[in-house]
C-alpha cells in the first residue's frame, strides 16, 4: 500500500476511495470501520462523506448516501424505482403481511421477547409468522428466558434496521416515544 | 368459507374489538361492555365455517368478555379490610386493547418505511460475492481436481450399488407390482418377506412396499396373518380380472420413485 | 410514470436515471436496453453516458464507468483496489469445505439434477450446502425435474463455468459421458 500514512492523502484522494469502499461493500459501512481502513481519522472520513453527500444531492445524479443501519450506503434514488423495476423480471421479495408487521413492532420495542408474550399482545398464534419473519433474517432468536420451559427468546437482527431504512437503533426508538406519545394525549382528553 | 374470509380482514380478536370500538362510536375508557360483547358475539354467530385454530382465538376472547359482563352484574363485594378499591373489571381488557393499537400503530409506521425502502435500489450482494466469495473460492481448484473428486464420489457410489442391488436406478414401482403379482399368481400367495429379496437395496424395499400399498388399496390383494408376530400372506382377493390393465398399472404405478 | 414520454426528460433527469439504472442492473447493461426501458432514444442515451462518464473521470471520484461485455457498468477505479480488498479480508481467507467441492463436482458433471440424486451419490443432507453455493454464485437452479413434487434442478452458474474456461455446461458434463463410453469398451460392454 502506497499511502498508508494519513499525511499522504488529498481531501480529493480521501473523497475517491470513500466512494470506492462504500460503493464496494454492500452492507452499509460504518465511518469507524472506514477510517480504520484508510488509517485517517473518523473525522476527516466524516468531513468526505459530507462532500459525497452534497454531490449526490445534486439534481443530475441517479444515487444517493444515505445512513442506514448504523453505516453508509450506496443506493439509488427513490424516483428512479419505477425504471429500476422494469430491469427485473421478478419482483423484489414480497412486502410483510399486516401480522408480519404487527409482530415485528412488538418484537423491536419489546426484545428480547418470548412467543407467549407476543401472543399474549396479539391475541393470536405467532408461530407462523415468527419463522417467516426469521427466514426472511428480519429476528432471530437471542437466548433462552429463565422461566419454566426456559423458553426460547427473539429480538430483532442488523437487517431488520437496513429492511426498514432506520439511520440506527435510536431512530426506531423515536418511533415508539411518538406513538406513546400521541397515545398520552389521547388520554389526556 | 365465510368464515375465513370475513375472518381475514381481522389480525385477531384486539383488531375485531377495535372495529367493533370504533364503528359504535364507543369511549374506551367507558366500555359498554354488554353492547359490545353482543356484538362481537354476533359477529362469530355470523360466521358459518369455524377453522379450529383461528376460531379457538376469537373464542377465548368471547369467553374473556362474557366474563367480564358477568362480573359487572354482580355487585359489587364489600370493601375489605384495606379499604383497597374494587378493580373495574374492564380494567385489564382496557389495558390490553390500548397495548395492542399501540404495536398497531408502529405497524403503521413500518409499513410505510416499508414502501419507501421498496423504491431504493442498493447494488446487489450477489454481484459482490460472486467476485469475492464464490470465485475466489475456486481459486487453486484445478479442472483436474475437481473431476477426480467427482470420479471418486460416483466410484464409492457405484460400489454400494454393486453389493445391494445392480440397476437400482431403473427398479420402478411398477415394475414390482408386476413381480408381486407374477409371484402370488405363480404360488397362489406369498409370504411378505419373500417380497424382498435379503440383499434388497433400501430403494427396492421402498419401491416394492409402496407397490404392495397400493395393490391393498385398490383390492387386488388381501393381506392376512394368523397370529401376532406369524407370517405375513399375501394371496390374490380377486378372482376374476385376473390381468390389470395398462392404465389401471399406469394409475397404481403413477410415478417411479 | 410520469416520464412516460421523451419529449418530457430533461438531460439532467436523463443522467440521473441512467446512473441509477446501471448502478442497480446486476449485470452490465447496453445502451440499447438503457433506450428501451426509459423510452428514449439511444443518442440520447449515449450522450448521457458520456456526461457520466466524464463525471466520473474526474479525480475526486471513486467510480468509473465501464463498457464491457456489450453493457455499461460502474466498478470502483483500480487504484482503490487495495483498500476495497482490505475490506473483504475474511471472506477470501475461506476456500472450499470438502462437502461443497464434492457436492460441486457432482453438479458440475452431473448437471442438471436434483437435490435427492446429490444426496444419494454423497450418502448426506446437502441443503446446507446446497444453499452456501447458490449464495456464492457457483450453482443455481435451472429448473424442475418432472417427477413425484416437482423437485428443482440444480446446475452450474456461468461464473463458475468462466473460472474454468467452459462456454457451457453441455461440455463439462461431456466430459464425464465420454469417459464413461471409454470405460464400458475398456470393461467390455
Amino acid at each position: 500500500m502506497k499511502m498508508s500514512n494519513e499525511k499522504n492523502w488529498s481531501e480529493a484522494e480521501v473523497v475517491g476511495a470513500l466512494e470506492a469502499l462504500i460503493f464496494a461493500s454492500t452492507e452499509p459501512i460504518s465511518s469507524c470501520k472506514l477510517a480504520q481502513i484508510l488509517e485517517i481519522h473518523e473525522e476527516v472520513v466524516k468531513k468526505g462523506l459530507c462532500h459525497i453527500k452534497e454531490k449526490y444531492d445534486e439534481d443530475v445524479r441517479g444515487l444517493q448516501l444515505r445512513k442506514l443501519a448504523g453505516g453508509y450506503q450506496i443506493s439509488t434514488k427513490p424516483q428512479y424505482a419505477p425504471y429500476i423495476e422494469k430491469l427485473f423480471i421478478t419482483p423484489r421479495v414480497s412486502s410483510l403481511s399486516s401480522a408480519a408487521l404487527e409482530t415485528l413492532a412488538i418484537i423491536a420495542f419489546k426484545e428480547p421477547i418470548t412467543k407467549a408474550e407476543i401472543e399474549e399482545i396479539r391475541g393470536v398464534k405467532v408461530d407462523s409468522v415468527l419463522s417467516t419473519l426469521t427466514e426472511r433474517g428480519l429476528i432471530e432468536d437471542v437466548g433462552r428466558k429463565d422461566t419454566i420451559g426456559r423458553p426460547l427468546l427473539y429480538g430483532t437482527t442488523p437487517e431488520f434496521l437496513k429492511y426498514f431504512g432506520f439511520k440506527n437503533s435510536q431512530e426506531l426508538s423515536q418511533i415508539y416515544q411518538l406513538s406513546k406519545g400521541e397515545k398520552r394525549e389521547e388520554q389526556g382528553e | 368459507m365465510a368464515y375465513q374470509v370475513k375472518l381475514a380482514v381481522f389480525e385477531g380478536p384486539f383488531d375485531l374489538l377495535f372495529h367493533l370500538i370504533e364503528k359504535e362510536e364507543i369511549d374506551i375508557y367507558d366500555i359498554p361492555i354488554a353492547k359490545l360483547t353482543s356484538g362481537y358475539l354476533e359477529y362469530l354467530e355470523s360466521l358459518k365455517e369455524l377453522d379450529v385454530e383461528k376460531a379457538s382465538e376469537f373464542l377465548i376472547m368471547a369467553s374473556t368478555l362474557i366474563d367480564i359482563k358477568t362480573r359487572m352484574l354482580l355487585p359489587a363485594p364489600p370493601l375489605n379490610e384495606i379499604d383497597e378499591p374494587e378493580e373495574d373489571p374492564r380494567e385489564e381488557l382496557v389495558r390490553r386493547l390500548l397495548l395492542y393499537k399501540e404495536f398497531k400503530k408502529i405497524a403503521e409506521v413500518l409499513k410505510n418505511k416499508e414502501e419507501a425502502e421498496n423504491k431504493i435500489y442498493t447494488r446487489m450482494a450477489e454481484e459482490m460475492t460472486i467476485k469475492v466469495d464464490g470465485v475466489s473460492l475456486l481459486d487453486g481448484l484445478s479442472l483436474a481436481k475437481l473431476y477426480k473428486t467427482f470420479l471418486e464420489l460416483m466410484e464409492s457410489s457405484e460400489e454400494e450399488d454393486e453389493t445391494q442391488e445392480l440397476q437400482r436406478e431403473k427398479v420402478s414401482v411398477r415394475e414390482r407390482i408386476s413381480a408381486i403379482l407374477h409371484a402370488i399368481e405363480e404360488h397362489s400367495q406369498v409370504e411378505f418377506t419373500h417380497l424382498f429379496p435379503r440383499t434388497a437395496s433400501r430403494h427396492l424395499i421402498i419401491v416394492t412396499f409402496i407397490g404392495l400399498l397400493e395393490l391393498i388399496k385398490v383390492g387386488y390383494v388381501r393381506v392376512s396373518q394368523d397370529a401376532l408376530f406369524d407370517k405375513i400372506i399375501i394371496s390374490r382377493r380377486i378372482e376374476e380380472n385376473t390381468e390389470l390393465s395398462d392404465e389401471e398399472m399406469d394409475w397404481l404405478s403413477d410415478e417411479d420413485v
